[in-house]
């Protein structure tokens, strides 16, 4: 079994080697890589499936152990990773891209290794190197296109977030080992988490994990960086490299004994707004990808919300809710994984068929591309948290534990659930909201552009690794009572709870999770029949004289596909709604006298805290700092009287004391 | 005995403050050939009991031939190479650096006197000498446009250090003549401003009128 | 223990000597090779000190030597091929020059004798002008001037600074010496006053020389315009010498009993570095001079280390090494990407990753190493740093050398990326353009060592840096 | 248990085109006419499923699968509510979660349907309708919280089943401003005014029925069918949550029938009473019908 946790980390590590080595065959070589981050993935999901199925914690070797927690994140590392290896052979093969396939395949390799490094990490100088090995390879998957402007602002705004992230966590580490006396996980286990260490700990956690999970106000560099990547490469990061800022979280709070319920009262706060902002502002985006992006931030505000609960339970003491709150953080994090990495591939595939994810010049994909449509559906109803599939169940989880915190005495609990419920129906509803959107502009209607009307559907190699990741989903939505045990064990590894304390919370929502099923079988039946007598009244009626005809347009003469909603017109009501936090920017035409001439709309949303808050203050300390450049004159007169007043300052600071 | 060693500090003094004063370039290169005189005869003013007399000469001779005749020679030699006669516009004005030196003068003796001195037996006017010769090196260099202008400061400075190190010439001789050496990187400077203002004049450097320089 | 110094000597005389341009440079292959093989045998004998001895190889000097003998064995290989393209110069005083700030360099670190550091550290500057105006323009001629005249003021302060401390102890019961080992052991004996006005002095004289804000004027312009092997030499090895040389006088001073102010005035001047970086790197253009603001980041993070004591102690020596390693990896792409744009703001120079496909990704990896990403050496040692720091309580300056970090991350970030990214076509083209392998495999081998030094750091060495510590009150201790 | 269930099946699938019929008869006696007969839904239903259906050239499957979908989504929402007399099919904790989500699941294949035509108008109707329904969602979750806290209950066979009537003696206040908030909602739900107008023709103005207006024959007798299975559900569960307290299957069965009644004439006098609000007050309406929700849940809080 250890070997295999190493060879989970080796083997992506060495995939872009196997492919630079192999150069002379491209093909060959693509395909070789790809099997190697495959071989990486198999291991790694077959060390967390001993590891969730009731096995001990596997250590590999010194500094190396998974426990369930991190086997849960494992699972979605091997899923994503080899979803993704897959989709590259079609989406960036080497055989035409060339050398930037090899050195996407090596930092891609470079990137899964990391993960599964600081996933399996038992000592925080490893989990820090897997977390740098990880942010700066992402870094160069991010900067492929260098030679596109945007590209390089995009590449340098995650560089700059992600290190002041890892500064982040230099400080937490250090506070941590300092307290511990070892920079093993297993000597800071049972820490006191009350006192200022807990506090500086917690602070830090926040702001190191936080960015790189991308919370709400700390995800500025998300949707430029997830939107400039490669596809794939945006379907991992999404998918999993921001996962491990909410492993980070869970593994740092899992350490310390007694969190105050003041971290999960910031957590459910922190993670309401991520879910209800990220989702507003993913209205609000016609970049399929950026609106992807936002919709992270939406999901990881659903994790933490999750995570938030769980923390709440442990300072009280309660396991339900720690099960409950875990087990939707949990699954939700493997599902985000399965459906974002999905969503992210098929944006890849629109792109790769209609030369553009720009929405507003999408339409009609649906019978260009049928395949990618039907899994790029999937995976919208799933990010919808539209039963019968995944992202339902683990939301439910969720639900579950503000239910439980409800029924339990005290106000505040009762608050909490007052102010966490409706947020996640809300952003539930907005999602849904955001994905008709998305589906409806790209997928249904009429073309927009010539790209969308001569759109192609995507090779084989890109929607085998959709429809895995889509059967996925669908899998876990219809069966998930399957997944609780697991989810329990990995529940109990964070929490440090026995794991007979949970059995019991876990059983009772098994029984719901079997209605939920059971559900989902009827919902399946009805549709079913209805399918059935639907094609036999059509069979048996009379047939309309014209078969195909023209959208009824209301009585207008000639509609044109441009007349068509837009992405933007669809989305206006419900982003106006959000004008206290989105600024959006418009620049609308004077149209007056009888025939006013052609004339354009144009808006643009900023990114709140982004475009009106780091980037002014960014332009301000600029400014300053040419000013105190200015001030000190280039002049050698003046850098010696800076030596002199040096002189006589600490000469004065000396004697005066 | 303690007469002409008195003198010769306060004439060190006065020295500072023509330098502060004097706008000339030439009074003034002259005025640091006579300081550096007047220190090479200190140590010789000075030996006392414990003193290694071959030592003593050593640092005599050595600050004589530096200080007062090689790179004054070589000052001049700048100065003529570079045409320039005197600091217009310092930026703090004569006047001004005039009174900031004498400030310096009067607290370098106010602080001397509270400084317990380890040795004990040394001359009096010694320390705060040193001092203000330093404090008038460190303005000269900072207040002064000319680069000739900052050598001579530099000068100034070192020799305040120079006059420091005589007390410890007792019982570390060696350590004093080192500090000599400081003098060579006065010449490194020369020539350095040699090379500054040919750069000036001619707008390019010439490797061949360099090469005649180095000689 | 006198190989390192005097074989660069007489190679040093040796290439004044020779009369061909174009052989010349193997002397410093010859120096280099002399001048590792001196000091691996030091390293494997550990010669014990003799009684009054003025050359002590001792923990601080081995961990310095180290690194100064890799940078310039690095430095010696490219400028075989950096010389081999330079033959409109002729190089006979910058091959001399070389090794003989090789062995001055050598000597300051070695010296015990604080009078005798102080001379080799005049020898140091000495040597150096002449290298910095190797390019002889108006602009390296300038930077060469500055450099004197600040290096001077510099010089004089340390040499003021040196005789208080004699004087200090030459009172009864003085030690009369300049012997780090007889001071520290007067100890309490020295009259403080004089201690604590030499160490005021010493430090602004070899803070001075180290680079340290706000006296590092001499920095970006010396960099700036100086060869790009001479800028790693000094980043790397001498700044590292003078800091050598405040850290014997911090141990002077602390054994005097002066401890809390020299620990408050380094972790100020350290500081104060760091914030001065903090402004300067951001919005440079000129790659060169921000690799001097940053070389003055990273000495400040060297005082810093010293001024905190305990495991930052370690972490400060550990530092010097890293860093020293680092820079030298980043001046010689610096120099590789000046030569092949012939220009070194990021107006002209972009896409280096493409026209320069080693040391264009070396500047970026180096970049990286520099501003402490994990798994790069220089990682640990900022980590060993700040682990110290929260150690003996200092949460609030830990916090602020996070916040600087990451300032200067940025900063330096968006120059680097703007050199190393984009499209070169279209870019002005330089005296070099194609990469080649005698100037392109040190600075790669540097990257290797930085990397390797980062993944696996031998308990010997560890042991070497928390020995230095030892000298200056700090040790690793836990963790 | 099993007759239970076929009474509680056969009552979900037969009552709620009756509804539609009682709101149109209503709304004709106020506007004093005759109007169409009570029965008149089950027999546009029988005619349009006799018919063949015309499909528009921009359509794909998604057009056609979305009344499927809706309607699917809607009949199995049904099974987690209990009747009068009836249990709930199936019943966990919980259950009321996926109920509105399985609501959400019909609104969304009902607004990809719409929006496949690629008509502008229907594009429309599509965003407002998610535009308010997610609106709607909150007020609906904190409802559904009042009920919970009220009786202790998590599912929706729970606090609508024996426990509830126990729970109006302390919470009367609560409960019946819940009980609005509710209304509003199923309203604001199910297209009916203030919020939608379901006899207009203007397409301008229309919510549901637009979106509805490319599809025709068993088509779109699965979407009326579906609209007023919707209906039903919304009154049951206000029917349930205000007439509760019958004792013993009939008298419960009864009671349950009674509150359907008087919810459809209720939803029919205020369609005639009222006009439909303009479309950018009806967010308000909305976040108004929260308010009142989050209001009772802080009574509840003592």
């Amino acid at each position: 079994m250890s070997a295999l946790v190493l060879a989970a980390i080796a083997l992506p590590a060495a995939s872009g080697l196997a492919a630079a080595a192999l150069g002379g065959r491209p093909g060959a070589a693509h395909r070789a890589a790809c099997l190697l981050v495959c071989a990486g993935a198999a291991s790694g999901l077959g060390v967390a499936a001993s590891v969730l199925l009731g096995g001990a914690p596997i250590s590999a070797a010194p500094g190396l152990k998974v426990d369930g927690l991190s086997a849960l994140f494992l699972v979605a590392i091997a899923a994503v990773s080899a979803a993704g290896a897959v989709y590259g052979l079609g989406y960036h093969p080497q055989a035409s891209v060339g050398a930037r396939s090899v050195r996407v395949q090596l930092w891609y390799g470079l990137a899964v290794a990391g993960m599964a490094l600081l996933a399996a990490a038992s000592n925080a100088t490893v989990f820090l190197v897997g977390w740098e090995v990880m942010a700066l390879a992402n870094f160069l998957l991010v900067q492929t296109e260098h030679e596109r402007p945007e590209i390089r602002g995009a590449a340098f705004l995650y560089l700059a977030a992600t290190h002041v992230g890892t500064l982040a966590l230099f400080a937490l580490f250090a506070l941590l080992g300092q307290a511990a006396g070892s920079f093993d996980f297993a000597a800071m286990e049972g820490l006191r988490a009350d006192g200022p260490l807990g506090s500086r700990v917690f602070a830090l956690a926040l702001l190191g994990f936080g960015l790189k999970a991308g919370l709400m106000p700390l995800h500025f560099w998300l949707p430029p960086a997830h939107a400039a990547a490669p596809s794939h490469v945006s379907a991992l990061m999404s998918g999993v490299v921001v996962k491990t800022g909410i492993y980070g979280l869970l593994r740092v709070t899992g350490l310390l004994d007694a969190p105050p319920a003041a971290w999960g009262a910031a957590l459910l706060g922190l993670g309401g707004i991520s879910a209800v902002l990220g989702v507003a502002f993913a209205l609000a985006q016609h970049d399929l990808k950026r609106l992807l992006a936002y919709h992270t931030v939406e999901n990881v505000g659903i994790i933490v919300l999750g995570v938030g609960l769980a923390l709440l339970g442990r300072s009280r003491g309660d396991p339900a809710l720690v099960l409950l709150g875990f087990a939707g953080a949990g699954l939700h994090v493997v599902n985000h994984a399965l459906f974002k990495s999905l969503l992210f591939l098929g944006a890849g595939s629109i792109q790769h068929g209609a030369g553009t994810r720009e929405l507003d010049r999408l339409g009609g994909l649906a019978r260009r591309m049928p395949r990618t449509a039907l899994l790029f559906l999937l995976g919208a109803a799933a990010i919808s948290a539209l039963p019968p599939l995944n992202g339902f169940v683990s939301e439910w989880f969720v639900y579950l534990g503000f239910l439980a915190a409800m029924g339990r005495p005290g106000g505040d609990l009762l608050a909490y659930a007052a102010f966490g419920v409706p947020v996640l129906a809300l952003a539930g509803g907005l999602a849904a909201a955001c994905f008709a959107k998305v589906v409806g502009v790209a997928f249904l209607g009429s073309a927009r552009s010539a790209g969308a009307r001569d759109a192609h559907e995507a090779p084989r190699s890109m929607l085998v690794p959709m429809g895995f990741l889509a059967s996925a989903c669908l899998a876990i939505g219809l069966a998930p009572p399957a997944v609780l045990p697991p989810l329990a064990r990995a529940a109990a590894a964070w929490s440090r709870l026995d794991p007979a304390a949970l059995a019991g919370p876990a059983a009772r929502a098994g029984e719901g999770a079997w209605g939920v099923s059971l559900v989902a079988a009827a919902l399946a039946a009805a549709a079913g029949v209805l399918v059935a007598l639907r094609r036999r009244r059509l069979a048996t009626a009379p047939r309309a004289a014209p078969d195909r005809v023209p959208t009824w347009g209301c009585g207008f003469a000639a509609p044109t596909a441009r007349m068509q909603y837009t992405a933007s017109s669809f989305a206006d009501l419900l982003v106006s709604r959000f004008s206290w936090a989105i600024f959006r920017r418009e620049a609308a035409p004077r149209i007056d006298g009888p025939f006013p001439g052609p004339s354009e709309l144009r808006t643009e949303v900023p990114d709140t805290v982004l475009d009106l808050v780091l980037l002014p203050i960014a332009r301000a300390y600029g400014r300053l700092a040419t000013r105190a450049r200015l001030l000190f004159l280039q002049r050698v007169q003046f850098q010696m009287l800076l030596v002199l007043l040096t002189l006589v300052a600490m000469l004065v600071l000396a004697f005066a004391r | 005995m303690a007469l002409p060693a008195d003198l010769v500090f306060i004439l060190v003094v006065v020295l500072d403050f023509f330098l502060l004063a004097s706008s000339r370039l030439g009074a003034a290169i002259r005025a640091v050939a006579i300081q550096g005189a007047l220190l090479a005869a200190l140590p010789l003013l000075l030996a006392g009991e414990g003193h290694d007399l071959g030592h003593t000469i050593l640092l005599a001779v050595g600050a004589l031939a530096l200080k007062s005749l090689l790179i004054p020679w070589m000052m001049f030699r700048a100065i003529r190479e570079a045409s320039i006669r005197r600091e217009m516009e310092p930026i703090v004005g004569f006047v001004a650096s005039m009174v900031l030196g004498g400030i310096g003068v009067a607290l370098a003796f106010a602080f001397a006197s509270r400084l317990p001195l380890p040795g004990g037996d040394a001359h009096p006017f010694l320390v705060p000498t040193s001092l203000s010769t330093v404090w008038t090196g460190l303005l000269l260099v900072v207040t002064r446009k000319k680069a000739v202008n900052q050598v001579l400061g530099f000068l100034v400075l070192e020799n305040g250090v120079f006059v420091f190190g005589l007390l410890l010439s007792g019982f570390m001789p060696v350590m004093v003549e080192a500090g000599v050496l400081l003098d060579l990187f006065a010449a490194v400077f020369v020539m350095g401003i040699v090379m500054f203002h040919i750069n000036r004049e001619f707008s390019s450097l010439d490797t061949a009128r360099l090469s005649a320089l180095k000689d | 223990m006198l190989v390192p110094i005097l074989a660069p000597l007489a190679l040093a005389a040796v290439a004044f000597a020779v009369p061909s341009n174009r052989r010349r440079p193997l002397a410093l292959l010859a120096g280099a090779a002399l001048h590792a093989a001196g000091v691996g045998a030091l390293l494997a004998t550990r010669p014990p000190a003799r009684a009054g001895a003025w050359l002590v190889f001792d923990a601080m000097a081995a961990v310095t030597l180290l690194t100064s003998t890799s940078l310039f064995l690095a430095a010696a290989i490219y400028a075989q091929g950096y010389l081999a393209r330079r033959q409109d110069r002729d190089n006979r005083v910058f091959v001399a020059g070389l090794l003989a700030l090789l062995a001055a360099m050598t000597t300051v670190a070695l010296s015990h004798h604080l009078g005798l550091a102080w001379v080799a550290m005049e020898a140091a500057t000495l040597a150096t002008a002449p290298l910095i105006y190797f390019n002889q323009n108006a602009r390296s001629l300038e930077a060469a001037w500055k450099y004197l005249l600040i290096g001077s003021l510099g010089i004089a302060l340390a040499l003021l600074g040196t005789f208080f401390l004699a004087l200090s102890g030459a009172g009864p019961g003085g030690p009369r010496s300049l012997l780090v080992e007889d001071l520290v052991a007067a100890g309490p004996a020295l009259s403080l006053p004089w201690v604590r006005a030499a160490f005021v002095l010493l430090l602004v004289g070899y803070g001075t020389k180290m680079g340290l804000a706000p006296l590092h004027s001499w920095k970006p312009d010396a960099y700036g315009e100086a060869p790009g092997l001479l800028g790693a030499l000094l980043a790397g090895g001498l700044t590292n010498s003078a800091f050598v040389c405040v850290a014997r006088v911090f141990q002077v001073t602390r054994a005097a009993g002066e401890e809390a102010f020299a620990r408050e005035a380094l972790v100020g001047l350290g500081l104060l570095s760091m914030a001065l970086a903090a402004v300067f790197v951001l919005g440079q253009r000129d790659f060169k001079r921000m690799l001097a603001y940053s070389s003055v980041e990273h000495m400040g993070i060297l005082a810093l280390g010293i001024g905190l004591g305990g495991g930052a102690a370690a972490g400060a020596f550990f530092h010097s090494m890293t860093n020293g390693l680092t820079k030298g990896v980043v001046f010689l792409a610096a120099g590789n990407i000046h030569r092949a744009y012939g220009s070194k703001v990021t107006d002209d120079v972009r896409g280096a990753a493409r026209r320069l496909p080693v040391s264009g990704p070396l500047l970026l990896a180096g970049f990286l190493a520099v501003t402490g990403s994990p798994p790069f050496a220089p990682f640990f040692s900022e980590f060993a740093i700040l682990n110290g720091a929260f150690a003996a309580g200092h949460h609030a300056i830990g916090a602020l050398f996070l916040a600087f970090l990451a300032v200067i991350f940025v900063g330096m970030g968006a120059t680097v990326l703007a050199v190393v990214q984009g499209d070169p076509r279209g870019a002005p083209t330089g005296p070099d353009p194609a990469e080649r392998w005698l100037t392109a495999a040190p600075p790669l081998a540097l990257m290797v060592l930085v990397l390797v030094l980062g993944l696996f750091l031998p308990r010997g060495l560890r042991e070497l840096f928390g020995e230095a510590a030892a000298l200056v009150g700090g040790s690793w201790g836990t963790p | 248990m099993l007759p239970r269930t076929l009474l509680h099946l056969a009552e979900l699938l037969v009552v709620p085109p009756l509804l539609l019929g009682v709101v149109n008869r209503t709304k004709s006696v106020f506007a004093g006419r005759v109007g169409p007969p009570l029965l008149q839904p089950y027999f546009d239903l029988a005619k349009l499923l006799r018919k063949g259906a015309v499909y528009s050239r921009t359509t794909s499957w998604v057009f056609r699968a979305g009344p499927v979908v809706g309607l699917a989504a809607i009949l199995s929402a049904g099974l987690l509510l209990g009747m009068g007399g009836a249990p709930a099919a199936i019943s966990f904790t919980g259950d009321f979660v996926l109920f509105a989500y399985l609501l959400g699941l019909a609104r969304f294949a009902t607004a990809l349907a719409a929006l496949d035509t690629g008509s502008s108008f229907e594009g429309m109707g599509a965003a407002r309708e998610v535009t308010f329904a997610s609106l709607a969602e909150p007020a609906l979750f904190l409802c559904l919280l009042v009920f919970a806290r009220a009786t202790g209950a998590l599912s929706l066979g729970g606090m609508l089943g024996p426990a509830l009537p126990a729970a109006w003696a302390p919470a009367a206040a609560a409960l019946l401003l819940a009980a609005i908030g509710l209304f509003v909602i199923a309203l604001a739900e199910n297209g009916r005014i203030p919020v939608d107008d379901p006899g207009t023709h203007l397409e301008l103005t229309m919510i549901h029925e637009v979106m509805v207006l490319d599809h025709g024959g068993p088509d779109l007798a699965l979407i009326l069918y579906g609209a007023a299975l919707k209906l039903f559900l919304f009154g049951a569960l206000l029917s349930r949550l205000v007439l509760g307290f019958g004792e013993g299957a009939l008298a419960s069965e009864a009671l349950f029938l009674v509150g359907l009644l008087a919810f459809a004439i209720g939803v029919g006098v205020v369609e005639s009473a009222m006009a439909r609000l303009r479309m950018i007050r009806v967010p308000q309406l909305l976040v108004g019908a929260s308010v009142l929700s989050a209001f009772a849940l802080v009574l509840l809080l003592r």
